[in-house]
């Protein structure tokens, strides 16, 4: 239930679009006057113009999209294995105790280190190449969405599963006709975590050992005091996890549509 | 027990096989050194390199980060969860801003905070805090209009509304946050240890260990981390437990 | 206020509770190095200004003022974290290399040199020991680690440039030294740009020297300067004397070549051995590398390197020389020690002038 | 506090829009109730009885007319009326004796006092021994004690309540109906009863409103003068609560709302009608 909120002065007719807006504005016009007047440093605070021209440039010069293709492709590849697998462990978890048994406390001292902790590990394991980065983000992928798919399967109401019974349905009847219809609006959620976290880790494995890519761009400008192209790609890496979500909640927001009904 | 026993099967396998594929050199045993090497570098670690005082070190800046991102993401939480203008004028803001992946500050924080521990806590707080903000938002969004109502009757001021009903309700949910902004400071820690200045610190001990090829060394610092998040985790569960204890179960 | 703190790290300090500017002494100097030792070790080498540290110069030189004290600080992240720090406000003077340098003050940061440390530095390209690269023609379409927005970084861009390449002829790594190291064992990357350090590995066997900016051209070189922030400088001038003082002493005494020895053994400190500084030296006289002179060489060095850069894309604008260098301080310095003509002064071409 | 509780309703409209369309939830309700009275409303769903006593307690001032509390318009909540809901509204992270406690936030007792007089109404309602359980270990009609406890606290002149029994089942709700008359006798307050159950607003009324939907009005006021204690199967009480159910029936089964049926409902009943006094 929505609270009614402590009762709040009317506020002007404005659209919430409209609103919205007005902060990142007035920030913008502030940001604006403190680099008229100088009163941070540019070394510290470029101006906003810079970072639009650096955004420009790095447009119009092909690095933006090169560097956001690869960290794009790097995020679909890694995304893709480690859900994939995550979906299998997941699925067989959930319907298999007896693998939970057997699986479930290696994975989870596997899951406790963080994506971040396992990079060094790697790097030595495999090097600071392509397979690092698609096993970084895979790893990070992989971990919400087993136990996503897990706690979805087991969640399934037991009187769906005793209709099935009643029905004499077979394993696979059970799990085509109910356990996995039941279990997608869990699973889906598990699978945005899962991507989330691994844009969060590309920029993470991008940071430590890339030549290309977006959050090496980061740290190319960090290198070379270029304050706004290090802004511009902290704006584009925003923009992408920002879209990954919106598409992600959309399609979540249907399945939900589609359980209720 | 019998669950537990099938539980040991395969991390007992895994090792057994990294040990004998380590002493028959089927890999390179800098790659996947011995495990007692790695427990003679944990001793090694704590008696000779103090190992503690790392770990105390990296714990005391994670609590310091974890504490203040907590305390004004309650805040933060409060005002945007309470005032439907400040909902409405920040909210979408600060949708936007934690889309951009938390590691994607560091280069900035570092800039604007310098070297030392400062930026290190500054983006520990920055870590933590987003969670926190997050779910004390949508906690306050949950009170129940119902109370709302027993409260006007009883004609509670603004303050007692807020801190007698709106946090308290809000509660579970900021516990969920906080909860999550342990785990996540902790990350955040380790990268700040990563990515910024040298200092003691566990983050620190795996970069070396990298830097210096020493397998051993990275794989302490991992066990460490997962150690510790680990016990926070339980930690945190524990205390959420104690907190919310009015909770039917 | 001793201090120039913007408010951010103003704010940041506070949080962390470190120290608060007070408003008048003692005075803290913060001394910062682009570069650290082996595993962390607080110690660096290679050049005067190492001398200087290890060896207590600057302690000593402000003995008898007991309000006033040294803090080094040691940068893994070698002159672009430098930059970071004086950008803050959190350091006083630097050890730092060319292409930062030139980078700061293109970003209009406020430092300027005091006196040369550690230039005409060599550079190196360091492959595995059963490598088939043998110049730096072969690096085309492979995997090399430079370590970007260092000195190391225009000189590799120069050498390449000579050699008819540039960085998109390669997979270029951006590493610092250490992970450059690690993945040259490993064979992770093909080749890595350095300086010493790598002949850390070559030392070890672990990788061979497969070109060096030694005996080429002087123009790829490696420069490295003593900086300082002009807002101390402002404050402190007799401070910035002392500083520059001591500097100069260490300098001559690393200039002789009956320290040479001794010298290599205080850089040892910074844990990479004593051999590595040697190989690194052999065949150059200690007079030529650690002199503290501000030549007209080192300032056109300097404006090359500013155009260079703009050139290879390294920076967005142009940028002058005029006022980078304030070689007041090294000239009082040398004429109190009575060192005016010690060191051979450079002409723009390279050349030795005549005595100033 | 000087305990009064005359409550006067004067002329009180309220309207609704409901998809656009004005709805008329309360048509110039007229209503006086005299201190230490225990009165009670019955009526069909969406007679706007619940809304007539939210007027009351002041949680919503949007409406014409007046509320008057002994000679005081009232325009907000205050401590002078208290409210128990239907349910029981407990805050849930609260203990029992906190929950009670939180009517006295505001009303200036020191620690002692407040103590005192949570401890007592604790007693008061039957909970003693519960002062420290949680909301979710209580029953049904525990809750809805401790809620009428936190209603009574204050020793309000006026204590509105809400189909508070409502929720109950049938011997539980008998129990407290007679705990709420102990309790109105003991405390001298004027009452007001909200109930959809004709039994309980006769058994515990000393008048009986009956309102009527669409739009929401008083359609008959009954009297019952039966002396208490009363007994609940007595026929006298059960003769006039077949008088209720009628007058009750009548607003429903009529035809629908027009202005018509508000006059029309009134002469059939006219013997047992009390137009609302002064």
């Amino acid at each position: 239930m929505r609270a009614a909120a402590i009762p709040a002065p009317a506020w002007p007719a404005m659209p919430p679009g409209v609103i919205a807006v007005l902060f990142p504005l007035g920030l913008l016009a502030l940001w604006s006057v403190s680099a008229r007047f100088g009163w941070f440093p540019p070394q510290i605070l470029p101006s906003p113009t810079e970072v639009g021209t650096a955004l420009l440039d790095l447009a119009r010069n092909g690095d933006l999209a090169r560097n956001s293709g690869i960290s794009l492709l790097r995020v679909v590849e890694g995304f893709t294995a480690g859900s994939f697998l995550g979906l299998l462990l997941g699925i067989a978890m959930g319907l298999s105790p007896k693998t939970e048994d057997y699986v479930k406390p290696l994975f989870t001292a596997f899951a406790q280190v963080p994506t971040l902790g396992w990079i060094p590990f790697l790097m030595l394991l495999v090097g600071i190449g392509e397979p690092l980065k698609i096993l970084v983000i895979a790893k990070a992928a992989f971990v919400p969405v087993t136990l996503n798919t897990l706690a979805g399967i087991r969640a399934v109401p037991s009187i769906y599963v005793e209709v099935g019974a009643l029905f004499r349905f077979s394993r696979w009847q059970l799990l085509r006709k109910v356990v996995l219809p039941a279990a997608i609006p869990p699973i889906f959620t598990g699978l945005r975590y899962g991507l989330t976290h691994a844009w969060n880790a590309l920029v993470a494995v991008e940071l430590l050992a890339s030549a290309e890519g977006l959050g090496y761009l980061l740290v190319w400008g960090r290198q070379m005091f270029w304050l706004d192209t290090m802004m511009g790609a902290m704006v584009i890496i925003g923009i992408v996890g920002f879209t990954f979500d919106r598409i992600m909640a959309v399609i979540e927001s249907r399945l939900q549509r589609w359980r209720l009904a | 027990m019998k669950r537990a026993l099938r539980g040991t099967v395969l991390p007992i396998l895994l090792l057994a096989a990294w040990e004998s594929a380590s002493h028959a050199h089927l890999v390179d045993p800098r790659i996947l050194p011995p495990l007692e090497l790695v427990a003679h570098t944990a001793v090694y670690q704590v008696t000779d390199e103090g190992l503690l005082r790392n770990l105390a070190a990296s714990l005391l800046r994670d609590m310091a980060g974890f504490t203040l991102g907590t305390l004004a993401g309650i805040a933060i939480g409060t005002i945007l969860g309470l005032s439907r203008i400040a909902d409405r004028l920040f909210m979408p803001s600060f949708n936007g801003l934690r889309q951009i992946a938390i590691l994607a500050w560091v280069p900035l924080i570092s800039i604007w905070f310098g070297v030392g521990e400062a930026a290190k806590i500054v983006f520990i707080m920055a870590a933590a805090l987003i969670p926190v903000v997050l779910n004390t938002y949508e906690g306050m969004r949950g009170a129940s209009t119902q109370l709302v109502e027993v409260a006007r009757t009883l004609t509670f001021t603004r303050w007692q509304l807020v801190t007698r009903l709106y946090l308290p309700s809000a509660l579970p949910s900021i516990a969920t946050g906080v909860h999550l902004a342990l785990i996540y400071a902790w990350v955040a820690n380790v990268g700040s240890e990563y990515f910024m200045t040298i200092g003691p610190g566990i983050g620190g001990l795996i970069i070396a260990g990298r830097e210096r090829f020493q397998m051993d060394l990275v794989m302490l610092g991992i066990l460490i981390l997962g150690l510790v998040g680990f016990l926070i985790n339980r930690g945190a569960s524990a205390i959420e437990a104690r907190l919310l204890r009015w909770r039917p179960v | 206020m001793i201090r120039r703190r913007t408010l951010l790290t103003g704010l940041g300090t506070a949080l962390a509770t470190t120290r608060i500017a007070r408003a008048e002494d003692p005075v803290t100097i913060r001394f910062g190095f682009a570069n650290v030792g082996v595993d962390n070790r607080q110690f660096s080498g290679g050049n005067a200004i190492a001398t200087a540290h290890a060896e207590h110069y600057i302690d000593n030189e402000l003995k008898d003022l007991p309000g006033v004290k040294v803090e080094f600080a040691f940068f893994k992240g070698a002159g672009p974290a430098v930059n970071e720090a004086f950008a803050n406000g959190q350091l006083d003077f630097a050890s730092q290399g060319d292409l930062p340098q030139v980078i700061a003050r293109a970003n209009g940061l406020r430092t300027r040199q005091l006196a040369a440390g550690g230039a005409h530095a060599p550079m190196y390209l360091a492959v595995p020991p059963d490598s088939d690269i043998r110049g730096i023609r072969d690096l085309k379409g492979r995997k090399v680690a430079i370590f970007r927005g260092t000195n190391n970084h225009l000189s590799a861009v120069k050498v390449l440039a000579a050699n008819g390449l540039s960085e998109r002829d390669f997979q270029g790594i951006n590493m610092d030294e250490a992970s450059a190291n690690a993945a040259l064992v490993t064979h992770n990357i093909d080749a890595a740009f350095g300086n010493y350090g790598v002949l850390l590995l070559a030392d070890q066997g672990l990788a061979k020297i497969a070109y060096t900016t030694k005996g080429d051209n002087p123009a790829f070189e490696r420069q490295a300067t003593l900086i300082a922030a002009d807002s101390f400088v402002a404050k402190h001038p007799d401070l910035t004397q002392r500083v520059v003082t001591a500097v100069v002493k260490a300098s001559y005494w690393s200039s002789q070549e009956e320290n040479r020895e001794a010298m290599f053994d205080i850089w040892a400190r910074s844990g990479r051995p004593a051999s590595v500084y040697r190989a690194d030296f052999a065949g150059q006289a200690l007079r030529y590398r650690n002199s503290p002179l501000i030549d007209d060489y080192l300032i056109e060095q300097y404006r090359v390197q500013g155009l260079q850069a703009k050139e290879y894309g390294l920076l967005r604008r142009e940028v002058s020389v005029d006022g980078w260098f304030d070689p007041t301080f090294l000239n009082v310095a040398l004429k109190q020690l009575g060192l005016e003509h010690y060191w051979t002064r450079y002409g723009a071409d390279g050349k030795p002038q005549g005595g100033s | 506090m000087a305990r009064q509780g005359h409550l006067q309703i004067d002329r009180v409209s309220k309207q609704f829009r409901v998809s656009g369309a004005p709805l008329h939830v309360l048509d110039a309700v007229d209503l006086s109730v005299a201190p230490g009275e225990f009165l009670t409303i019955v009526g069909a769903s969406g007679c706007g009885k619940s809304t007539l006593l939210r007027l009351i307690a002041g949680l919503d001032t949007a409406f014409q007319g007046n509320v008057i509390l002994d000679g005081q318009r009232v325009t907000a909540p205050s401590l002078d009326r208290g409210l128990v809901f239907q349910e029981p509204r407990l805050f849930p992270w609260l203990t029992v004796a906190q929950n009670v406690a939180l009517g006295l936030l505001n009303a200036g007792l020191g620690k002692a006092a407040r103590d005192r007089a949570v401890s007592e109404h604790i007693v008061l309602v039957g909970l003693d021994g519960f002062q420290d359980a949680y909301p979710h270990q209580l029953s049904g009609g525990m809750a809805q004690r401790a809620a009428i406890a936190r209603g009574l606290v204050n020793r309000p002149g006026v204590l509105l309540l809400d189909e508070p029994l409502g929720a109950l089942d049938a011997l539980t709700r008998a129990r407290l109906q007679d705990e709420l008359q102990r309790i109105w006798a003991a405390e001298g307050i004027t009452m007001l009863l909200v109930t959809h159950d004709v039994e309980e607003a006769v058994y515990l009324g000393d008048r009986v409103v009956v309102m009527a939907p669409r739009p929401g009005r008083i359609a008959a006021v009954f009297d019952v003068p039966h002396p208490r204690p009363r007994d609940r199967s007595s026929p006298a009480l059960a003769g006039l609560r077949d008088q209720v159910l009628a007058a009750l029936e009548a607003t429903t089964s009529g035809p629908p709302p027009t202005g018509m049926v508000h006059i029309a409902s009134r002469p059939a009943l006219a013997e047992q009608v009390f137009l609302p006094a002064e």
